[in-house]
């Protein structure tokens, strides 16, 4: 099962069997965001909290696959105490290793891709989705869902 | 009579080896594998007759247009309709459902109406609806379910009052519940409704006579019933198609085109606007001739079995551990089984079993708001047809217990 | 660098005997013929990866979902557009026109407005708008012809004032004028209105650049560009088909679907809803590979060479007796050729030709307010693409003259 | 040719080259009613004149093809001072001629046929027209036209 141990690494399923940061923050003071992987119909809901320009906390709640969960609960040990400058940078960096076609991107995105010092980190071992590609949204969903919310901030 | 014992044979896909397993397909639900003569009915039209059709005067042309004409009259026939100008094609049974809403719906539906649809329903058969509620203002009103997942008839007649139009699945591609129709039907037209039928999931599986559906319109899709791609059909009562105002409008679909406006051509290419799908339509043509010579009793027999032999399988193997949704009697429900095994995800279930060649759907099966009924979020579903047997449904229980292993928190 | 000369081999269906003859196919403006390599790449899906997209997780699924987005992406640079998902797959060019006027139209028009399209337009440029017109109640106006049949460029600015949209022919059907496309989009454009562009008859015969074009949306369709049938393409700018509301409702275009409404997917799903054309999707990506191969530059020059000594070989052989519809000048048109002969009945002419295996079309293309423009009821019609030559304009030419002796008056 | 001989028999061309009752009736009191084939925009216009439930006089206007002109001339002569009964009669049994298919008929449509009476005569040489599918409505045009404008009567 070389294939499934690829996809499968194991501190995505330390991350799956133990997620971080999970619960829901009030709203206010916390922002609230949620999203659908229309594929399978999983569901992410976000809570955070903005202070001086940085995400100080972050909740995730909502069920999904090991991927999603691992994603989510990665994303948010990575995100913590960040800029939302730095944590769209992240985004992005982390979008460009999820994407397979590099014509899905913008240049803006992988200018800024390759750019962007930022280390991945831990969300390095989720590059073996890429093999998997109806698996990307599931790795993706918390990503779109919290640039979903940073955006709605600015309107 | 049962099914031939070589039938994988007739379907070249079913020889594949995926991931160093023999392939074992469980998703016709999804959609269906194609047998040989399907597919070379097809490469025959695009070899030998390739021409547009009803316009040509010349000799292919002519061979297309009949060709695409006597598949139309097959399928007509497959489903006990006797006036083959009744049968529309769309390009899926999506088409199908939105040219219903638009056109009939569209003309006929305004605040204060109704439309009666399930808890059970496809999205093809919800969204149409909706878009067109928003623009109308009717209302869309919901059948609800038993705990075993029937329809709960006893609502019926009083969720009735004030509709115009019940749209219902003859079966669910969920729960695999086979609704009785023409009860369904009895009492919606004694309340004055018309009644429109989702047959996607069932026209593939069970002898299909629109006399004794007793439904208005009907609603399939080519590739669920080892047909291609790209084709769809609507059938519906002539008068009650005649009364519709057109839904695309283009080449094919009028008599004449003046600055001022148009006027429609007849049935059934009023509904059939542009270059038809024909290669598709002729494939399809073969895909029910050949379940014609199989004989749909058969294959229904043969679904009973293997649905009965894969329920029982799975609850005396896994017990407690697992869910099956749906109800228990395989002669109230066709071949697609949605099960939650322990707490794994049906993503990653479905990636363990992929590894195993072993092909399930995981997701929401386009019927969101039977999920939120039923409490989940999406589903693990095997699903059966013609060419599957007791081997495939033991590669499926069997393998089971490795996704528990991995992903069981 | 010219085409290849062998190419006809590459097309199964060229190499036919008809009513004793070898085929003579001279109707690609109605459907193109299909070469090996799209035929062998839909039999391949259906044979190794037959499955539904965008949804399952197992291994030919996954397979079946790449080929067809790769095909998607094939497609979107064959027409010089970057990002993929402005490319949305349709069943044919009607149904692309429908989308236009029912989205985009539904919620931009109203009394008061106008819609501007051409006296050159097939009916899946005006239908759509007259249906839904009949509704909104805005006007529908005609950018007249000159007696070239050119399109009256002179008139365009005065019928622009209150236009919200132009819907404009790159290449009429029947007269095979190219309109310049891009001087129109850019005074529409000056003029506040989007443009849509019907490329049915441009895309597959010449090198086409959505930067150049300056089109807001365009549409073709699969089968008469050397792809299956039961394919069309809507390609339109990101901004405005994100403003558009969806068309279709059902599975596949959306993100939600709760009792009380639906949340639509992105694009280019949000247009696309229940199972896609998949094979037809893969077959015509299959077919532009094999047109980018040939170089559509070349297909364009092989076309204008033909379409030259088909015009000087009726004219030369026939004089008077002969009138061609359409520019006389090559450079400004294909190789599409509508002709009078003496006073033969196109059905007529086309049923003699016939004998001889000839292929053309009679009637009126679907254009018939071009038809009354021109004052015929219908046109006889030869066609020509990358795999005639001139043999086959030859073989034309020589039977006019039978066809005269049985029926001229 | 002999396709071609089959299809376009001397008496369809003589119709074709000669056709009877060309024109137009005033109306009133002549009634009016148009058709058009669908697949090549062919139009033909018929006025006739109803005296004592028969058909008095027919004039055709109109453009088509061979086959469509003759059909009309040979339907023209055929229907001449034949009461109403006995021209739906005679269309029923003309369009029985013409279909290939007899599913597309209805049930009344096939009892009639045959077991009406009435003769085809020269019509009959339309029979070859069955073999060319498209061209089936050419034939039938002037007479779908003709039953239109007698139903037309009755409301
Ligand atoms: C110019 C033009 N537009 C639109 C169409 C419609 O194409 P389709 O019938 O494939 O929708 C055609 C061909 O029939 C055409 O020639
Ligand atoms: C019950 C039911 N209805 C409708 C559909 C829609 O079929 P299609 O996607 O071919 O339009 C499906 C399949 O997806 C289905 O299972």
């Amino acid at each position: 099962m070389s294939g499934l141990e690829e996809l499968y690494k194991e501190i995505i399923l330390d991350h799956y069997r133990n997620p971080r940061h999970r619960g829901e923050l009030d709203c206010p003071p916390a922002h609230k965001t949620e999203g659908f992987n229309p594929l399978c119909g999983d569901e992410v809901s976000l809570t955070f909290l903005i202070e001086e320009g940085s995400i100080k906390e972050l909740r995730i709640a909502g069920q999904g696959c090991s991927i999603s969960q691992a994603s989510a609960s990665m994303m948010a040990a990575a995100i913590q105490e960040k800029s939302i400058e730095e944590v769209r940078d992240l985004t992005r960096e982390f979008k460009a290793m999820m994407s397979i076609h590099e014509e899905t991107m913008t240049n803006a995105d992988q200018e800024s891709a390759s750019a962007a010092a930022l280390t991945l980190g831990d969300l390095e071992a989720l590059k073996g989705v890429v093999k998997f590609p109806v698996r990307i949204k599931c790795a993706t969903l918390s990503w779109n869902t919290l640039l979903t919310g940073l955006d709605d901030l600015d309107t | 009579m049962t099914l031939p014992s070589d039938l994988k044979d007739r379907f070249p896909l079913l020889s594949q080896i995926v991931n160093g397993h023999e392939i074992v397909y469980l998703d016709s639900a999804a959609s269906s594998q194609k047998p040989d003569c399907v597919i070379d009915a097809m490469n025959n039209y695009y070899e030998t007759i390739n021409a547009n059709v009803h316009r040509g005067a010349y000799e292919i042309a002519a061979q297309a247009t009949e060709e695409m004409e006597q598949a139309r009259r097959r399928i007509a026939s497959f489903i006990g309709c006797q006036s083959p100008h009744e049968v529309v094609f769309t390009k899926n049974a999506t088409e199908s459902f939105n040219l219903i809403a638009r056109s009939w719906g569209g003309s006929n539906l305004s605040e204060g109406d109704a439309v009666l649809i399930t808890d059970m329903e496809h999205h093809a058969n919800i969204v149409p609806w909706q878009i067109l509620s928003a623009e109308k203002g009717f209302e869309i009103r919901w059948l609800p379910l038993t705990p075993d997942g029937l329809l709960d008839l006893d609502q019926l007649d009083q969720l009735l009052d004030g509709v115009k139009m019940v749209s219902v699945t003859a079966m669910s591609n969920v729960l695999g519940t086979l609704n009785p129709v023409s009860e369904i039907a009895e009492r919606a037209h004694a309340a004055g409704a018309l009644v429109a039928v989702d047959g996607s999931q069932y026209v593939p599986h069970l002898p299909t006579d629109i006399q004794e559906l007793q439904a208005d319109l009907l609603c399939f899709t080519g590739h669920k019933m080892c047909g291609p791609t790209g084709i769809g059909v609507l059938w519906g009562r002539e008068e009650l198609l005649d009364s519709m105002p057109p839904f695309l409008g283009g080449g094919e679909m009028i008599l004449d085109v003046r600055r001022d406006g148009f006027t429609p051509n007849e049935l059934p290419h009023k509904f059939e606007a542009g270059t038809p799908p024909i290669a598709e339509i002729i494939g399809l043509g073969a895909a029910v001739d050949f379940l014609d010579s199989l004989g749909m009793e058969n294959v229904r027999q043969h679904e009973i079995a293997l649905t009965d032999y894969a329920l029982r399988s799975l609850n005396d193997r896994y017990g407690d551990e697992i869910v099956i949704h749906g109800p228990s009697d395989p002669l109230q429900r066709g071949g697609v089984i949605s099960l939650e095994y322990r707490d794994v995800h049906p993503h990653d279930l479905s990636q363990v079993l992929d590894q195993r060649g072993i092909c399930i759907r995981a997701g929401h099966h386009c019927a969101k708001p039977l999920m939120k009924e039923l409490g989940v979020v999406a589903t693990s579903r095997a699903s059966m047809y013609l060419y599957n047997d007791e081997s495939d449904v033991d590669a499926l229980v069997d393998s089971l217990e490795s996704a528990g292993e991995m992903f069981a928190l």
